[in-house]
């Protein structure tokens, strides 16, 4: 089945594990992502801070893209992307608004956008529970996890749609699926320091930290994200952690897309495990094949949605 | 007819801005008007023997007094003509004080503004009709829904009032929530040992029955003559037989049924009696649990009972009780605070609520009064109170104040200390609320001789560390800082609400409640023990937030608005009730539908099927009368043709 | 020593209502609970906390609220929104802060918005952002020639980064380009800083 | 008494006692200054306040009229205000139907602490009558005459009903006789043109029962009269809707009434009829065919095709079968498109308030105030106790003029209000062909739109909607004031 898909820039840079793994993994579940043409920058944190028309406009554009295409649903795997995507229609309801960010495009958009929504919820509305079963080859079972989604997939609650702003558990869901151990992790929806890293590089080490504290004391084999942007602060950034909090940390940070991977029995280099800085190779050594591919359903075994 | 009319100076107040004298010329150009004046003061008492005065010198058999508003003085005029021999329905009211004089400086528009009220009074007037009030009988009797501290204090009160009390208890237990207190703020007086008796007392009082495991299922009637049909839930046990000895609870197998009375703080058995001091003190099998009702065997309660007291069969029964007026004392709840993510949900073990702290203080508890965690069984060393836990929270929809959760952190703070010299504890707060007796000395002894931390601001999250303690983040707004805190346990001021079926109480009552639950009461300020139905008293929180010695206060203000209803053998009815003209009704029940207080019934009068007025229930709100197409059904004293007449005197 | 602030003198009324018009919330709902700063993930670097920027904002205490650094600081997460209990969105009234702030030309951290304009010049330029050439620009810009250099052999050595930017195909970047265009020439002709 | 000329306008004001007349007394306490034009009459429950009460002083010279109770869900009769709201937003936007601009009367909630709220009503609503001005009246408006257009096509083939099931249906009607005091339907009238109520109690009775397109009366107007008496009715489909409102009202009962139905496909317009008809002598024959009749009178043949002289419901119907019977014949005709707007209420729509005036003061000049629509309406059951010609209420004067005989209307009107069926009958009985179906139209058009598409007689277990409430309502907005 194919997705119209939105991958943001990150995905051609920083995060092309990202990228790698969610296409991998997709491609497992038949999920055919096809990137809409021609499709530019969100403008991401920047340019909202800076304005809010200029902002949509760069989104409007996107969405007008996908629109033109009869695109009637838009997957994206980065929050920032997707906040600022669903923050653009949500303002482009404002007549006014409208007219303002008409100004600054081509041609004015158009009057209806598709819906965006995550790779993650994208998923879940694919197969159920069940379903990911299915296509599980390794086992997880040793594995424990601490889901982490960051600040932007979940709020605000009415334009994100992404459950409990405070307490979203699709994470979970999928990686229970999957066979994984998963820690109720209170920092779930926690900020990294999101791009505050390079202007400000002590608040982003802080608040790394206390992220990676919290998984290292609960004893966690990995942190799992969604967002890029938090996978480098935790990830890349780790060491710079590390010396604020006067630590030593060791976590690795995967995307849930690399766990899937992995539970279906991608090789890591299908799911660019190289790139992670701080090495997988401790999960890898906890994988087990699974005994028997899993018929019996999963507890709960309904849709993650 | 002849009217006077009397234009009140009130000082200055009415005469400042408007030409008396000229209202009381202008007047006397209207019809059937024979006398007028403009006394100074026409409410004191020489006013009020002047308008006795020309009654009687000018036969007067009608009154209008141009004064204040009539919400102010209505009463005291119509018992001023009533004095002189008229009908005290045979007086109007025209409000040129808060609606004209006090509202606008200009004397000749007021002066002429002034004048037309007095008309429409007038005109009013000349429509009304002497209006005589209905006596009929009374059942000395209360019936009082609700058996915790405030519904005990108001059957004692009416009992030795001499009048026989119907106490209705949902629970198995009377005692509500005050039972499950440890101490009682400002004294740290021990809960039970003060409420016990009480409970004893209404356990032995000859002048109450008590139905523990009871409902009201339907209420029907008036003041003076309700009839309420009770529900007895089915118990599972003959409380004739049952003397409450516990052995049956000792052998119960199922012992992970959850404790409702200890706030689920620990388990009991199914079959069990809810605590020690318990009035009645019988069992109850909780069926959910009970192996003899969930795997259809077990009956060890039954082998064991010495009195054979069990009944597995026993099915709800109704029982119809007719008393003369009610007192709804049915409490509240704690709001679902689980919506709160953010302090896990309900999530965390050592989060937990302010009353579940409560049962953990108490020696009747599930750990005998010691402070543990309920997670891992130790004791906490560091304890944070978070006051205004669904309370003044807009974004949760709960705007109010819970009104006595200042006062009981600072209580649970202060046992803290006593049971646990070396602990530290932290409360944070946005205002501290203590206006009561003694209250805020104690709020202050927390700080100042038990060395309690509080700390000025909200708490945004409270999440585990993962090493066994828990992170409380929060602000202190004095410092101008976020602050942080580990904790071992962290105590939850959780907001109060209404009883979850106070709002179907309220319909089967036909009385007012808010969109929170609580019940309304008459006046919030003067009548705040009487609702909208007559017979119908308030007590306790069931009205609003207040603590125990406001609920004990109000349960004896609710006991004596009973007495005073019962000190007389007949009633008297306000003669301003809707009458039906019964040639002209068609019988087609459109009043019957609409009327508020079931006050309309049908009746049957030549084989004709018409509509009745039952004056004693109707509360003259005049909805029938509009509703009514043939007029048959009017509103006395608020009659088509006496509003016709004001809007004939305004429009021409 | 300080003198009292003397509040009949600082009272700006037309800043809160500019303020709650723009942000579209309800400022005199706030009862200073501090919830907001109790969860602010970035507080610890504020010169001033999110509850005392709101209570200046109440104030009209433009100055003070607009030459904070705290509002170039706060990381739009919006922790303060979803938990404050009147309902307000106190991050839309951070972001409406620092839009009026740099409009009119005050920015008391520089390195943010120089950061912002790195990334959104190569916005500007290729249609997509650039990690390498925003890290350029922005080293450029701040004078901080050694941001993140301990990064950089980790980062290279992964290919975590494009050496090249990605050039939006279909004459995207030129679209692009022209809408930053028109932004400019619009708040320039609004007389506002673009 | 007069007010101050061209300094006050005649505003007149329905205050609660508990509520309202509170606040503004707590307004008068707090020295809130506010403008003189406002006369209140206190009354115990925005409930009391009839729309009439609005209707008569609008009629009689107010130039404003508010009325004002305790806030929703705060009624000191806990539930009046909700009636109140229902029934004066219909009043709100019945105005407009009479002509006189719904600006002029407002209604709205002001707790008796609201004293500041109180200040801000009166002063905004004073405001904004002296924007309008002094109120226009009916009496020197322009005279304005205006007919109502012909329907559009019928919405299903109309006919004659001359293959009709008659026999059968008489036959099932003489089966169920014996359980019933009698059976109303039609029969020839006093030429074979015309038909008149026929009231069968014995079999033979019923052989005289005709069908087709002569049967325009609705003969539910008679069931009231048998109140408690077991009785059959013959219905067309809008006659079975009148059936199922008094049934709704409790005016007639379930298990008194037996309803035989055939599917109708239309009736004569017989205004328009006997207008062709002109004067005659003799009926010499009629003649149906199957989409027209041929009267002979005098010798002269006369034809109407069901095409061009139907009444005007009736090509709008949508309902010619029953929607409730105990027996029902006949194949059901296939009914394609939606109801148009009637063509009395197209008439009002497509005037201002000033032309709605001037022609309701042209009407109204020739309406003899012989009551006979009131006497034709299946839903008037007050009968010898209407209020507009009784002293207790005394609601109308004798006084012959435009105002009262627009007042009666407007008292039938809504009395009508969310119960009216369209059956029509008021109008065809007018001796001077009056549209005052219109207003009846109008009101159940705005019944529809505020709730939810609510139509009368169309379930016997549907509460009128002016006769319950809902503590959201869904369509009615608290208006601000500003």
């Amino acid at each position: 089945m194919n997705y119209a898909y939105y991958p943001g820039c990150s995905a051609k840079g920083s995060s092309a594990d990202y990228e790698k793994s969610t296409q991998a993994v997709c491609a497992v579940l038949g999920m055919n992502l096809v990137e809409i043409p021609g499709w530019n920058c969100c403008g991401s944190t920047p340019a909202h801070a800076v304005d809010t028309e200029l902002s949509a406009a760069l989104c409007s554009r996107n969405l007008d893209i996908a629109a033109q295409q009869g695109v009637e649903k838009l997957l994206t795997p980065c929050p920032s992307c997707l906040s600022n995507l669903r923050h653009t229609a949500k303002r482009m309801e404002n007549p006014q608004f409208r007219a303002r960010v008409d100004e600054l495009l081509d041609n004015p958009a158009a009057p209806d956008f598709p819906g965006v929504t995550s790779v993650m919820q994208g998923m879940a509305a694919h197969c159920d529970a069940n379903g990911i079963a299915s296509f599980i080859r390794k086992d997880l079972g040793q594995l424990t996890l601490a889901p982490y989604y960051g600040c932007l997939m979940s709020r605000p609650a009415d334009i994100m749609d992404f459950g409990d702003p405070e307490n979203p558990t699709l994470m979970e869901c999928l990686l229970a699926a999957c066979g994984a151990k998963v820690l109720d992790f209170p920092l779930k929806t926690a900020c990294c320091g999101a791009s505050y890293g390079i202007p400000e590089r002590t608040m982003t080490a802080r608040l790394s930290a206390r992220i990676l504290r919290l998984a290292t004391d609960m004893k966690a084999d990995a942190i799992v994200a969604a967002c890029p942007l938090c996978q480098m602060n935790l990830d890349l950034r780790q060491p710079q952690a590390a010396k604020e909090a006067d630590a030593i940390f060791a976590m690795p940070v995967l995307y849930f897309t690399q766990i899937m991977g992995l539970a279906f029995g991608l090789s890591p280099d299908t799911l660019g495990l190289e790139k992670l800085r701080v090495s997988a190779s401790a999960l890898l050594d906890k994988l087990e094949p699974a005994p028997s591919i899993s018929k019996t359903p999963v507890e709960g075994g309904q849709s993650c949605e | 007819m002849r009217i006077g009319v009397f234009v009140c100076h009130c000082g200055s107040n009415i005469a400042g801005t408007v030409d008396c004298a000229k209202v009381a010329e202008i007047a006397k150009n209207f019809p059937d008007v024979v006398y007028a004046d403009d006394p100074m003061y026409t409410c004191a008492e020489p006013g009020q023997a002047a308008i006795e005065a020309a009654i009687h010198e000018h036969k007067l058999d009608g009154v209008v007094v141009a004064s204040c508003s009539p919400r102010m003085h209505e009463a005291t005029f119509r018992r001023t003509v009533e004095r002189a021999g008229l009908n005290r329905y045979m007086f109007e009211m025209a409000n040129i004080r808060e609606h004209v004089s006090w509202i606008g400086k200009e004397q000749q528009a007021n002066t002429n503004k002034s004048a037309e009220l007095v008309e429409i009074a007038v005109a009013k007037l000349r429509n009304n009709r002497p209006l005589a009030a209905k006596t009929f009988d009374v059942t000395k009797k209360t019936l009082i829904v609700g058996g915790g501290v405030a519904g005990i204090q108001a059957a004692l009160d009416c009992a030795e009032g001499g009048i026989p009390v119907i106490l209705v208890e949902r629970e198995s237990t009377i005692g509500g929530k005050m039972a499950k207190l440890d101490k009682t703020f400002p004294t740290v007086d021990c809960s039970a040992c003060i409420l016990g008796p009480k409970m004893v007392d209404v356990a032995q009082h000859p002048g109450i029955t008590l139905y523990a495991c009871a409902e009201i299922e339907e209420v029907s009637g008036y003041v003076g003559n309700f009839s309420v049909k009770i529900r007895k839930r089915a118990t599972y046990i003959d409380w004739e037989k049952c003397t409450g000895c516990g052995a049956c609870s000792e052998k119960c197998p199922s012992k992970k049924t959850p404790d409702v009375f200890n706030e689920f703080t620990g388990t009991t058995t199914a079959i069990n009696i809810p605590f020690p001091q318990a009035i009645p003190k019988k069992a109850v099998i909780n069926a959910q649990y009970c192996r003899q009702f969930t795997k259809g065997k077990c009956g060890v309660c039954a082998k064991v009972c010495p009195a054979g007291a069990i009944d597995y069969a026993m099915q709800d029964s109704f029982v119809t009780e007719e008393v003369g007026c009610i007192i709804a004392a049915t409490g509240y709840e704690l709001m679902d605070w689980t919506i709160y993510q953010e302090y896990g949900g309900g999530r965390y073990p050592d989060v937990i609520t302010s009353l579940q702290y409560e049962r953990l203080l108490s020696a009747s508890g599930p750990t005998g009064g010691h402070i543990v965690r309920p997670s891992d069984g130790r004791e906490p060393q560091t304890i944070v109170f978070i006051q205004c836990v669904g309370s003044r929270d807009n974004s949760i929809g709960r705007p109010y104040c819970s009104g006595f959760c200042c006062m009981y952190t600072a209580k649970q703070a202060i046992l803290t200390k006593d049971h646990l010299p070396q602990s530290r504890s932290y409360v944070f707060y946005m205002d501290i609320r203590t206006p009561g007796k003694m209250y805020d000395e104690f709020s202050r002894r927390a700080v100042e001789e038990y060395g309690v931390e509080y700390i000025r601001g909200r708490v945004s999250a409270v999440y585990p560390d993962g090493l066994g303690r828990y992170v409380v983040m929060g602000a202190d707004t004095l410092l101008g800082e976020p602050v942080e805190i580990r904790a071992d346990m962290v105590v939850l001021a959780v907001g109060i609400e209404a009883a979850k079926n106070a709002p179907a109480l309220a319909e089967k009552l036909r009385i007012s409640y808010d969109k929170y639950g609580f019940f309304m009461e008459s006046h919030v300020k003067l009548k705040p023990v009487e609702t909208n139905t007559a017979g119908v008293f308030l007590a306790g929180v069931c009205q609003g937030a207040k603590d125990i010695p406001a609920s004990v206060a109000q349960g004896s203000a609710a006991a004596a608005k009973a007495l005073a209803l019962f000190a007389r053998d007949k009633l008297e009815n306000d003669p301003q009730t809707a009458q039906v003209d019964a040639r002209r009704c068609v019988g087609c029940g459109k009043c019957i539908r609409c009327c508020p207080f079931g006050a309309i019934t049908e009746t049957e009068i030549r084989n004709e099927k018409k509509a009745q007025v039952i004056e004693t229930v109707c509360q003259g709100c005049g909805l029938c009368t509009s509703t009514c197409p043939q007029g048959a059904v009017q509103l006395s004293h608020a009659t088509d043709n006496q509003i016709l007449a004001e809007v004939n005197a305004l429009c021409r | 020593m300080k003198n009292a602030t003397d509040m009949s003198q600082r009272h700006d009324s037309g800043f809160t209502v500019e303020v709650g018009a723009q942000s579209g919330q309800k400022l005199s709902a706030c009862y200073q609970c501090g919830n907001c700063t109790a969860g602010c993930p970035a507080s610890f670097v504020y010169d001033r906390q999110v509850n005392q920027i709101m209570r200046g904002v109440q104030l009209g205490m433009k100055d003070e609220v607009l030459d904070s650094r705290a509002i170039w600081l706060c990381l739009s997460c919006s922790t303060c929104s979803l938990r404050c209990p009147n309902n307000i969105d106190v991050a839309a009234v951070m972001e409406t802060l620092r839009h009026m702030a740099r409009k009119e030309n005050r920015v008391a951290v520089g390195n943010v918005e120089k950061f912002w304009f790195s990334f959104l010049n190569t916005v500007r330029a290729f249609g997509r952002s650039w990690e390498i050439g925003t890290m350029a620009l922005y080293m450029m810009r701040s004078l901080r020639l050694f941001t993140d250099l301990d990064l950089a052999p980790e980062a290279l050595k992964k290919q975590k980064l494009g050496f090249k930017p990605h050039v939006v195909a279909q004459g995207g970047a030129s679209s692009v380009t022209r809408i930053f265009k028109r932004y400019k020439e619009r708040a320039e002709r609004e007389g506002v800083r673009p | 008494m007069p007010v101050m000329k061209d300094k006050e306008l005649r505003i007149v004001g329905f205050l609660c006692n508990w509520c309202s007349y509170g606040g503004a007394d707590t307004a008068g306490v707090a020295r809130a200054e506010q403008p003189t034009d406002l006369r209140i009459i206190r009354v115990p429950c925005s409930g009391r306040v009839d729309p009439l009460f609005i209707v008569k002083a609008l009629l009689s010279g107010a130039d404003g009229v508010l009325v004002s109770g305790c806030h929703p869900r705060d009624c000191h009769y806990s539930s009046g205000n909700f009636y109140a709201r229902r029934r004066l937003e219909v009043l709100k936007h019945f105005l407009p139907a009479l002509g006189i601009d719904n600006a002029r009367f407002e209604y709205t909630w002001v707790s008796a602490s609201e004293g500041q709220r109180w200040q801000q009503v009166v002063t905004a609503f004073t405001r904004r009558i002296h924007t309008l001005g002094a109120a226009p009246g009916f009496e020197d408006a322009p005279l304005l005459m205006k007919t109502a257009d012909m329907a559009p096509a019928p919405l299903r083939p109309l006919g004659t009903g001359k293959n009709a099931p008659l026999e059968s249906l008489k036959q099932a009607i003489k089966e169920k006789l014996p359980d019933l005091a009698c059976v109303i339907g039609w029969k020839q009238g006093y030429d074979d043109a015309h038909t008149t109520p026929l009231f069968a109690k014995k079999p033979e009775d019923v052989d005289e029962l005709v069908w087709g397109p002569l049967n325009a009366a609705n003969l539910a107007v008679y069931l009231p009269l048998f109140k408690g008496k077991k009785v059959g009715i013959v219905v067309k489909g809008c006659d079975s809707r009148s059936v199922v409102e008094l049934l709704q009202e409790n005016l007639v009962a379930r298990e008194d009434v037996t309803i035989f139905a055939l599917p109708c496909e239309g009736t004569l317009d017989m205004g328009r009829v006997n207008e062709k008809l002109g004067r005659y002598n003799v009926v010499g024959g009629i003649a149906h065919g199957a989409t027209n009749i041929t009267i002979t009178t005098d010798g002269q043949e006369h034809d109407f095709s069901m095409a061009e002289y139907a009444q005007n419901k009736c090509r709008g119907c949508t309902e010619p079968e029953a929607v409730l019977s105990d027996v029902r014949m006949g194949d059901s005709p296939l009914v394609q498109g939606e109801a148009p707007v009637p063509q009395e209420l197209a008439l009002l729509d497509a005037m201002n308030l000033d032309e709605r005036r001037s022609f309701w003061r042209t009407q109204m000049e020739r309406c003899l105030r012989c009551y006979a629509c009131r006497n034709a309406c299946p839903m008037c059951v007050c009968r010898d106790y209407c209020i507009s010609d009784s002293r207790d209420p005394h609601w109308m004067t004798q006084e012959a003029g435009v105002t009262q005989k627009l007042f009666f209307q407007t008292i039938h009107a809504l009395h009508l209000a969310g119960r009216c069926t369209g059956c029509g009958e008021c109008q065809r009985a007018c001796p001077v062909g009056i549209p005052i179906l219109g207003l009846r139209q109008h009101i159940a058009r705005t019944v529809g739109e505020l709730f939810d598409n609510y139509r009368a007689g169309i379930d016997p277990a549907a509460v009128p909607p002016l006769l319950g409430y809902e503590v959201e309502e869904r369509n009615i907005r608290e208006r601000e004031w500003k």
